[in-house]
């Protein structure tokens, strides 16, 4: 009982962080609120599908989604973005517009029916119950995500960079930093996440046009609540909706689960209206 | 420059502007007699809807706070009558009751985020989540347990057989699609009036003010809370009006109403019109509903791919919407027109 | 005989994380005066300036207007009360007309035909009358600055603070800024925030010197001017600006 | 024409193409005398095109063969598509603009309770007559609209049947989706595994976006049940075979579902999700009969798409020809003359013969129980021969109460 109640614990808290990493740090780094981010994460679903069903390994194919996304978000911040710096409300319209245009464009090219891939992963099983063991690959990659973000940020030269760049834009132009290829590269990198995200999602909810939609909601609210501290905030607020939602969805049902969140939301919103890291000053 | 916006918005407006107005009014009560019903069942939606992208494009283009949940209140305009309606057996006194309830959420939901001092995209984001609370605690009611009065509130499907508003000297018919169509057309031909006359007063220049710098107005001695709460409430109004005149449009209520897609949808409205004038969110809703309409018989495959479409063409190219666009072009030309003249 | 002041702070202080911006100011002023606050940069005028007018809640210390306490007051209540600002930058409704920022502040004094009649008389005090439709965000920032001067008087408030009303201006502007300021010191109680020791020169009677979030000293511009602290501290640092 | 009809399906995948289907007639000079004007209201986009676009194409394939076989007495048949873009506000707009301004003879669409809900009382405004294809939660009482789908009575008796008698999984632990449907689905799925001598366990609700069931499936291990009743529906809801089969697992806990392959989950799921499910159903693709191998051939011709055709797509089919069946017998296509012609009409189909009950509008029909399989598709278990609407004919007597157009809840 109770070991299931952690176990369910950890995995919405995972499930969380690894659907909302991608648009926190974009959000945290950039003020951009990328409402396209859902779709981000189904385009990493169907490039995950394609792969699988092309014959590369699951892993591999995982890592194809992170670099396609990736790829495709670097075109997306010169193509829309770069134009809106500033506007937050405008980047949040713009974003829902290629949200809106992607599920369009996803539904006609692939159909609306979800794709699936094989993947056997099989089951764990300890005190008498099954655990899927691909929820613990799903855990370790959140987690994963989070470490090797936060390595970059504090350890390399272009954590440094990116983290003076969004400090103070005009300082670390004077020193020679091209900022486009900064903002360029840190929409890249979150909309890698996001696309890493959908793929890892996928022997768990398939590849859908719909896909994005499920999950933005949650993501967003995260993010909001988490504040301008894109790991610090993601981890803080995943931990506790997690905790919330996995608890809360065990001992009752899905829907109170859900309602809960949002109401503690809410209230969140009238407490820290900048969010839980919004009175930290400096940090990740 | 728009003549709603900015330097001249506070002007009482001009005769030509009545007489555009009872023109309108004159051309709405002759339309009936020159339509077939279907589009004239297409023009009440958009006027319904028009009047939610009016309650929208008013916060946010002249109180300047951005409201991402007007849904809330049409949502619950619409749930409140059709549940006062079928319980009561009465019309108008439903169709009142469901216009006070949203506004008293609007005060404690505004009071809430307004006298919080949310700051403004947290604002945004408290009134989208709202909304989501709404439309996911709505659809959970589909069991048999969820009755207000005699009233299952059917969670996911809604509540169909709304009853249609019924006027006493109309001998207790409900109102016919034409009827349908008139209250419409008046309500938000009034409720433009109205929130442009409202510009002109002390009150509407006050919150005009708020927008531009609500410190400076709040270091000239104005509650500005107080005021924006008052914005707030109005536009709340406006929703839950256009809320009951949805559910007495299509005769039924449903959660989608509370949802992101409609939410979407307002901001879409409201973004193409034009967000800093009155007219652009009509327009807006014309012209986009109109636009969804067409496609759903023409068969374009995805619609939603349009529509994205178009709303990033908004915001990268034409920000400020089609009318003010429009505006600046005229300006423009009048401008070049008249360089001229006096260089000659 | 003592006058009761019309404004004073007891033990004021305002800290921004571990900074202490203002440390312990008493400061008092009686009815009628025409009081000038100097000080280097980051003395804590401007945070002194927005604790008064609610702009900034004080960390501790007390504030009262003609003996109200006033500390916990919001902003718009002090403004009521009889105090206006005009802040270091300037604090106008950009997109709209001068005529209509004159209008929203006339309106939160008077009502029907009386707005109307204030505005057109501080028109035509200020010499505004050709810039009246213009939008306030296209004027220079010296006209921005007698505009939002003029929504400040004509709200008739009892006390007037002034941060930097001279900043940005011509000389020629700046002489009539000070010709206006002794003007309206007939009806109203004034502070100014000021760097400009010459405009200083022609208004000031009394001058209080903040230093390092506390006041340093207070007394007439000719001995404050002569004070060798005040020109160590302010003068000598600042080059006398 | 250069462009083949067929060809226009592949480039459009549109669903207005089908519109064309009456031009073609009356360039090749078949057309006489004034079209019968048919309107297909559906969501092509949204939501719930899953449901929608095959059931778009059987429906357009149904008009193309009445056509092709001359028509109805002598007149062409025209097919007008509307997309209601999973809107219910569309629902409302094309149903009026169908008959107002379109003038159809008859209105045939919605796939949800809710449009169908919004569209009946235009339908009795207007006088017309409403084919609604889809399988739902029955009770509706009305002359001018009629059901092809199955009801649950008509679906759950005989999977319970198999299931708790035959299979002997006598423990039950119930899972639908949280909206009348699953509401109701479920409420029967009690009533008759409790008379069958069986026990419901549990019975839970899940909104139709929830995707992780990882709770509910740690809730079913506790219960030890011997078998997961599912009512579940939609695409978020398929997360649940993928992520039972990842913990729980079939061979351990078997799985029946009464909705599972409407929205043709068996094709997209892996062969190992798929196989074992057991479903009642009307028709699969693998019906041993030489009506439903010649429908899945047609289908697949028409469309030009080689993919699991699926239920919905022939309730599209069925519901167009048994009213085309019924338009034969009342000899005119006036919607009064129609509702008239009802009772008794048959039509045989690829699912078996299928009978119209006119005491409420629904459809006799056989019922087979089938099993997922590894190849994305099902085999046939057992076939219940001609199953009537119990419940809704529990409620409903038209013959009695022909004024009637209320939707009843039969009370358990």
């Amino acid at each position: 009982m109770i070991a299931t109640t952690l176990y369910l614990i950890v995995y919405s808290i995972s499930l969380l962080m690894l659907v909302s990493l991608g648009l926190a740090i974009i959000f945290g780094m950039m003020k951009v609120i990328n409402l396209a981010h859902g779709e981000f994460m189904m385009l990493g679903a169907y490039t995950c599908v394609l792969c699988v069903n092309a014959g590369a390994p699951l892993w591999l194919s995982f890592a194809a989604a992170a670099l396609a996304v990736g790829l495709f978000g670097i075109v997306v911040e010169r193509l829309i973005i770069r134009f809106l710096y500033g506007r937050i409300v405008d980047t949040l319209l713009a974003t829902w517009g290629l949200s809106l245009f992607l599920v369009g464009l996803v539904t006609t090219v692939f159909g609306p029916q979800a794709w699936s891939i094989s993947a056997r992963f099989g089951n764990v099983s300890f005190g008498g119950m099954n655990f899927s063991a691909y929820t613990f690959v799903l855990i370790a990659i959140s987690i994963g995500m989070v470490v090797v973000t936060w390595l970059i940020a504090r350890f390399t030269t272009v954590g440094l960079i990116v983290r003076g760049t969004m400090q103070d834009a005009t300082v670390a132009s004077g020193l020679g930093v091209n900022r486009n290829l900064v903002y360029m590269g840190t929409f890249g990198y979150g909309a890698a996440l996001a696309g890493l995200a959908g793929a890892v999602l996928v022997p768990i909810t398939g590849a859908s046009p719909s896909l994005g939609l499920f999950f933005v909601a949650k993501a967003f609210i995260n993010v909001i609540i988490g504040g301008h501290l894109p790991l610090i905030g993601t981890i803080a607020a995943s931990s506790l909706f997690g905790t919330i939602d996995g608890f809360v969805s065990y001992v009752w049902s899905s829907v109170v689960g859900e309602v809960s969140v949002l109401i503690v939301a809410v209230i969140l919103l009238r407490l820290l209206p900048l969010g839980i890291t919004g009175r930290l000053r400096s940090g990740l | 420059m728009i003549p709603e916006f900015s330097a001249t918005a506070a002007r009482p407006p001009k005769a030509w502007w009545w007489s555009v107005i009872a023109l309108i009014a004159l051309a709405m009560v002759m339309l009936p007699y020159y339509v077939d019903i279907a589009l004239q069942l297409d023009l009440s939606i958009i006027f319904v809807f028009a009047l939610l992208a009016l309650s929208m494009g008013f916060l946010w283009g002249y109180a300047g706070i951005l409201s991402f949940g007007q849904t809330i209140f049409f949502g619950l305009g619409g749930y409140a009558y059709a549940v006062l309606a079928l319980n009561t057996g009465m019309t108008g006194l439903p169709f009142l009751g469901a216009l006070l309830i949203p506004v008293a959420f609007s005060a404690l939901l505004g009071y809430f985020m307004i006298y919080g001092r949310i700051s403004d995209i947290y604002l945004s984001v408290t009134t989208l989540v709202v909304t989501l609370i709404f439309e996911k605690s709505i659809r959970s009611t589909s069991g048999p347990e969820y009755v207000i009065g005699s009233v299952r509130l059917n969670g996911q499907n809604g509540i169909p057989g709304v009853p249609g508003l019924t006027l006493p000297w109309l001998d207790g018919a409900p109102l016919s699609i034409e009827g349908v169509f008139y209250l419409t057309a008046g309500a938000m031909l009034l409720v433009y009036v109205a929130l442009r006359l409202l510009l002109t007063t002390r009150f509407g220049r006050v919150i005009v003010g708020i927008r531009e710098n609500e410190r400076r107005m709040e270091l000239l001695g104005y509650d500005t809370r107080l005021y924006k709460l008052g914005a707030f409430v109005l536009a709340g109004g406006i929703a839950a009006l256009s809320g009951v005149l949805y559910a007495l449009w299509g005769n039924f209520v449903a959660p989608e109403m509370f949802n992101l897609n409609q939410a979407a949808q307002v901001v879409i409205w409201v973004i193409v019109g034009g967000r800093s004038t009155l007219i652009g969110p009509i327009f807006g809703t014309g012209i986009v509903q109109y636009t969804s309409n067409w496609l759903g018989t023409v068969g374009v495959g995805q619609v939603t791919l349009v529509l994205g479409i178009v709303l990033m063409v908004f915001v990268l190219v034409f920000p400020r919407g089609l009318l003010p666009t429009i505006g600046d072009a005229f300006g423009y030309v009048r401008r070049r027109v008249a360089g001229r003249g006096a260089t000659r | 005989m003592t006058v009761e002041p019309i404004l004073s702070t007891t033990a004021l202080e305002k800290r921004f994380g571990g900074v202490r911006a203002v440390a312990g100011v008493d400061f008092s002023l009686q009815p009628g005066e025409l009081r000038c606050l100097i000080g280097p940069n980051g003395a804590g005028k401007s945070t002194f300036f927005k604790m008064i007018s609610g702009q900034l809640k004080p960390t501790s210390g007390e504030i009262r207007i003609a003996g109200h306490d006033m500390l916990n007051a919001e902003a718009y209540q002090i403004a009521r009360s009889g105090i206006g600002i005009k802040n270091q930058v300037p604090d106008v409704m950009n997109g709209l007309s001068v005529r209509e920022n004159l209008w929203l502040a006339a309106a939160s004094r008077h009502r029907g035909a009386a707005i109307g009649r204030s505005v057109d008389r501080i028109t035509e005090r200020l010499a505004l009358t050709a810039i009246l439709d213009r939008l306030v965000g296209e004027l220079a920032h010296g006209q921005r600055q007698w505009v939002e001067i003029g929504m400040v008087i004509v709200c008739e408030p009892r006390i007037v603070l002034l941060d930097e009303p001279a900043a940005g201006m011509s000389d020629e502007e700046t002489v009539l800024t000070a010709e206006l300021i002794r003007e309206i010191n007939k009806d109203m109680t004034i502070v100014v925030v000021e760097h400009d020791m010459q405009f200083i020169r022609r208004i000031a009677r009394t001058v209080t010197v903040f230093h390092q979030g506390r006041i340093l000293i207070e007394d007439s511009f000719d001995k404050i001017a002569a004070d060798p602290t005040v020109r160590e501290v302010y003068l000598g640092r600042s080059g006398g600006t | 024409m250069t462009l083949s009809r067929r060809q226009f399906f592949r480039t459009a995948s549109g669903a207005v193409a089908f519109a064309s289907s009456y031009g073609v007639l009356a360039r090749a000079g078949l057309a006489q005398g004034n079209p019968i004007k048919v309107a297909n209201i559906l969501d092509a986009t949204g939501g719930l095109n899953i449901y929608c676009l095959k059931q778009i194409k059987a429906t357009a394939m149904a008009i193309d063969e009445i056509n092709k076989a001359g028509g109805l007495f002598g007149r062409p048949v025209e097919l007008i598509f509307y997309d209601s873009q999973s809107n219910n506000q569309f629902n409302s707009q094309y149903a009026t603009q169908a008959f107002v301004r379109d003038k159809v003879d008859v209105l045939i669409g919605g796939v949800t309770s809710s449009s169908r809900e919004v569209m009946r009382p235009i339908v009795q405004r207007f006088k017309g007559f409403y084919v609604y294809n889809a399988l739902y939660e029955g009770g509706v009482c009305d002359r001018r609209h009629m059901c092809p789908g199955l009801v649950p009575a008509q679906q759950v008796a005989p999977l319970v049947d198999y299931v708790v008698n035959e299979k002997g999984l006598k423990k039950g632990y119930i899972l639908a989706a949280d909206y009348n449907y699953g509401q109701i689905t479920a409420k029967w799925m009690q009533k008759f595994i409790r008379e069958k001598g069986g026990e419901d366990v549990a019975v839970e609700f899940f909104p139709l976006d929830v995707t992780n069931f990882a709770p509910v499936i740690s809730r079913i291990q506790s219960a030890k049940p011997d078998v997961v009743w599912s009512a579940l529906v939609g695409d978020a809801h398929m997360s649940f075979f993928r992520q039972y089969q990842a913990t729980v697992g079939k061979d351990n806990i078997p799985l029946a579902a009464t909705t599972y392959g409407l929205g043709r989950e068996n094709a997209t799921l892996t062969p190992e999700e798929n196989e074992g499910i057991m479903i009642a159903t009307s028709f699969i693709d693998a019906l041993p009969t030489e009506a439903a191998k010649s429908f899945v051939e047609r289908f697949k011709a028409f469309s030009g798409e080689d993919e699991y055709v699926g239920e919905y797509a022939e309730y599209g089919y069925r519901g167009t020809m048994l009213w085309a069946e019924i338009v034969k017998k009342a000899n005119s296509v006036a919607p009064d003359d129609v509702m008239a012609a009802v009772d008794g009409v048959t039509f045989d189909g690829a699912g078996g013969r299928y009978t119209m009950d006119g005491q409420t509008n629904h459809v006799i029909m056989d019922v087979h129980i089938a099993v997922g399989n590894r190849e994305g598709s099902f085999d046939l278990l057992k076939s219940f021969s001609q199953q009537p609407p119990a419940d809704t004919q529990a409620v409903c007597n038209l013959f009695e109460n022909p004024n009637d157009t209320k939707q009843y809840e039969p009370e358990l």
